[in-house]
């Protein structure tokens, strides 16, 4: 078995609505890949009962080394100071790689 | 007055039944996407109906009654933001993003008004119709503006800051607010109606017809349980705000009504329909586009009083109240 | 005995085929929410068809159904626990939680009943759906009680535990049992089809009639693949619980023929529904009941039994069987 | 040619109106489930369609189209393959997986098809949808044959590596090809309305029959959303794939319509539909069977080319074209 | 960019049926927020397909402190004492911190 | 209070398609139950837009001891190889064990 890696998993928790935006922001920064789930919930801004496409949450998982990482929690950072509602979590993760093709 | 009888129609009393069943904390709950499909369906069912009407309508009458929506869409929200302002109690870039969504609408007061129209037995005119469509969108670039005005004006006070809206620019911001999926989907499902040959239209017709008002009602129950949970975030929201939300409806209900009567001329129906556009805050159309162009604004203020106070207030009070002055207006 | 014959309508071969698509292993799966979806418009649809027919019908007979609705509700999980507790291979909190189920319904079980009556062209009483909304409860409240009384009398043996139903307090379980989602919709819609106007209700017939027989056959090949899924638990379950999956509906099949035909003297189709009620399982309104309130309980157990042993037992030969006991009680 | 006209129907502009969304990037998005719940709808619907028809039909005919069927399902993939090989771009596996979708059917074209007859007022012969069921599954066996074959051709140049087909086996493989989800839905909903009684089949028709038009379109708009959403991968897949994912499709059409018109001997609908079976390519039952049997083969290039080239290939160009076809072959 | 806090991620996997009740035991506790997540799964308790209501799991997502951590989790063993069914996983994270206002 | 348990996280995003053929694979090695989610995202195969059941991405969710872990990465890391196209993602966790019956 080859050996895991060690990289990082950010997860970004915000508005549906925000999807879209927020890939686009993060894709020069040369995202591999992403994952999204939709959910629902309740924080500072209210409940967020995941009934109307206004009220849905999402959790978007992003695996990424921690050079990249830095880089798009930056943007993220600029996003928050805008104003936007969004919480940006990273966990340490090991990964099994990707087979050299 | 026979309002009061002609709130007993199903529509509304699923969405009381939804209302209710919240308030005694019954454990009934939707899927989540059911409520975003019956909407879906609704927005298409709506505007292939509109377009199927408005094939045969008058074209001068058509192209007035665009000119008026797009006259109540940009000034409803100037008046809202005046008020909210004047309260002393709203900052301006909340009463930017919140005054936008009364310019625009809300198709499940719309509808709600239909079938108690039908209820009541009263003939109305198809160009509301066309002016749910329209009116979508003009109030959301208002509610971008106020807001960027408002960013210029807190900026010439402090440090120059970042404006979300200026990275975005103004034709991005117009793309946004016309490109918004319900009105692809109503000006789409009109168009589709008016181009496609009569009688492959007609084997639509049992789909977008016959269970409409059934879907209405599912839809309405689960807008009751919406608003109903929405009570929960009253306090956060505040008393000046939910005052607002119950006198900007009327103010607007006054002022469409008005339209409709004598610019527009319609009979009773229409002229309350315009009533029940003017009064209507949206709650599909604006909240994303508010998310992206002014997220300096807490969306829980403007989903709570568009979900939580005037929906149910329009749909319980308001429609009885718009139809009321609708025929003072126009038989009176 | 024609009932084989009668077994081919749709709705019951839709549940065989769904049975069938899990025991092949094919990859038919449908979206998680498609059932809730179902499910929820056959409640609405039921309620408002309920409402409508009853709104006919006699109040003296109506409250005597419901009067008998109660006494079922409240006795056949005394019956269930009682048999249950005589094997000695189930302790009392889980008998408790399988109890309750079968003093309740199944909505899925009585609409294809109702299938298999109107394709075997036999009229019947419409005061069974009101008993279906009033069996939905009761039984849940009879199996906290015997919930209570298991761990009271486990404490009396063993160290003084914490009770879970302690904290609830009995008002706060009767709310549990009386508010639950389905219960609302069915008597909430019933409610409804009963005030709103002779005319508005029109207009929800074709989404509440026309298609309902359709949707019935969606949810059934639904609940065939799921009544398959559970096989996997029969071992967990073991022989005992799955024999008394299938002789308790037919102890509660009998009791209900009697119910039906002698102190209700309802008709052939009439009475064979009353059977249907009270031979089966709820899998809607007491499951999430008992795992808020017998928390001790294992819910494979009762979930097993009421989806994998006794709805399909039910759709089966349950209902053929409880329709010749009808014909028998009745005409006889 | 009248085509174009007859393209002007609901289900063909609904497909439009879902990609042109895209296309001006607007936020129009079904929720995830939706598709599925409609596709389920779909196939249920025609397949008791289906069924209903070919209960009244001719058994030899009804054989004969079945056996062209297997020919076409078995030898449009080794064309197709052969077609990618020749060009020297596409791997092996990847050719094989692809090949595979091409002799396999989409039952969104062969729908939009119907509904392109219904709205010309052409009449069609009812065998075509038992070829749909049965065409489902023989392409993915040649599928998985080119790919065991491609491997050991590939072993024997390297090192003797592993096969995943290998561990399956032809019967788990030929398993997975016919109880494959849609294949069960199809089949089973024709049986269903073979086998059950008259009456109670009557009782399922408005939900079959009525909105069935409605449901395709709101099918065909996520369709069209979905080809759209495609394009962005069109760069992965390349120009040879891209031209591939047209010329196959007019390869397959011309075959079609060959087989329909003599071997079969259908009038002019018939034989288009023979056509467009043979044109479409598979996205419900082939992908998920090459993700599990030829894992190595990249989803992006089969999805891309089955959702994003040749659909909509075939519901905008195809269609018309197989129609001019069919008439020149059994009109001319 | 401001620098990471270090929070915990609780994670409760359990039924549907009980978010209500686990959301309303957590709320005296000071959780700031909640994001839920509906799936299927399987285990000591048989097959929750996710078809129905009342077998459909949910992973409910709570970012919070390590002292109020130890707060919930007594709360979570007491419900896990009288028998409700769920797990409780907890995750080391990072977070970009809300923007102070 | 029963004290936390050290456990690992296994997080596989896949294709919905191969759900059933991994927790087959995955169950002679000891599964105590699994958890699973849908979603939608994108990554070196192209979009997975969720709309349909051959685009839809799923997210598992195993809790397992490390020496099962181990286990089931060979077993995994076999699947990847023969080209079946997963992340697997290994998280550590602490866990209130389960109360003892
Ligand atoms: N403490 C928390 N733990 C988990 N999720 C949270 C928390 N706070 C907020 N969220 C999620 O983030 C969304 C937006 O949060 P907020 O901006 O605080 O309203 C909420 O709707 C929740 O889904
Ligand atoms: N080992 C596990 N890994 C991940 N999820 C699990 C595990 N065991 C149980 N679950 C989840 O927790 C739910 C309840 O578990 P149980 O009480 O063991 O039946 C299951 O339906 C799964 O969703
Ligand atoms: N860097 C990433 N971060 C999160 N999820 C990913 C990443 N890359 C791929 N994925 C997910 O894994 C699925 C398959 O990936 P791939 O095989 O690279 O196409 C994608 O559809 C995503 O849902
Ligand atoms: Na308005
Ligand atoms: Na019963
Ligand atoms: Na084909």
């Amino acid at each position: 078995m080859r050996s895991l890696e060690q990289k990082k998993l950010l997860t970004i928790i915000t508005s549906k609505q925000l999807e879209e935006m927020i890939l686009k922001k993060l894709a020069p920064h040369g995202i591999g890949g992403y994952t999204v789930v939709s959910g629902h919930g309740a924080g500072a801004s209210g409940i967020q009962s995941g009934m109307l496409d206004i009220d849905t949450n999402i959790l978007i998982y992003i695996i990424l080394s921690e050079p990249r990482l830095e880089r798009v929690l930056v943007e993220i950072d600029r996003m928050m100071d805008k104003g936007y509602r969004l919480k940006a979590l990273v966990t340490d993760i090991s990964i099994l790689p990707r087979k050299p093709s | 007055m026979s309002g009061l009888q002609n709130l007993l129609v199903p529509a509304v009393l699923f969405f009381a039944l939804g209302f209710l069943a919240r308030i005694i904390r019954s454990d009934l709950r939707f899927p989540p996407d059911l409520a975003k499909i019956l909407s879906i369906y609704l927005l298409v069912s709506i505007g292939i109906h509109g377009g199927y009407e408005l094939a045969k309508a008058d074209l001068g009458t058509a192209l007035n009654a665009i000119f008026w929506a797009m006259v109540l869409g940009l000034t409803l929200p100037v008046i809202g933001y005046t008020l909210m302002r004047a309260t002393g109690k709203v900052d301006a870039l909340n009463a930017s993003a919140i005054a936008a969504h009364y310019g625009s609408v809300s198709a499940g007061t719309f509808l709600t008004a239909i079938a108690y129209l039908q209820s009541a037995g009263v003939e109305y005119d198809s160009y509301p119709v066309i002016m749910l469509a329209i009116m979508e969108s003009p109030a959301i670039v208002i509610g971008i503006l106020l807001a960027a005005w408002a960013r210029r004006q807190a900026r010439s006070a402090a440090e120059p800051a970042q404006d979300p809206g200026a990275r975005f620019g103004v034709s991005k911001l117009l793309h946004e607010a016309f490109t918004n999926g319900s009105v692809v989907l109503l000006l789409g499902s009109m168009a589709i109606a008016a181009i496609a040959t009569p009688a492959s239209l007609e084997t639509v017709k049992p789909f977008v017809d016959d269970i409409f008002m059934g879907v209405l009602c599912l839809f309405l129950l689960e807008m009751g349980m919406e608003a109903a949970r929405r009570i929960a975030d009253f306090r956060r929201v505040g008393a000046v705000l939910v005052a607002f939300g119950i006198i900007m409806p009327l103010i607007g209900g006054t002022i469409g009504a008005l339209v409709g009567a004598f610019p527009l001329g319609f009979d009773v129906g229409g002229t309350m329909l315009v009533a029940v556009l003017a009064a209507s805050a949206s709650y599909i159309a604006v909240p994303p586009a508010m998310r992206i162009a002014v997220p300096e604004a807490n969306p829980s203020f403007y989903l709570t009083l568009s979900l939580g106070v005037t929906f149910p207030f329009n749909v319980v009070i308001g429609i009885p109240l718009y139809h009321a002055a609708a025929e003072l207006l126009v038989a009176g």
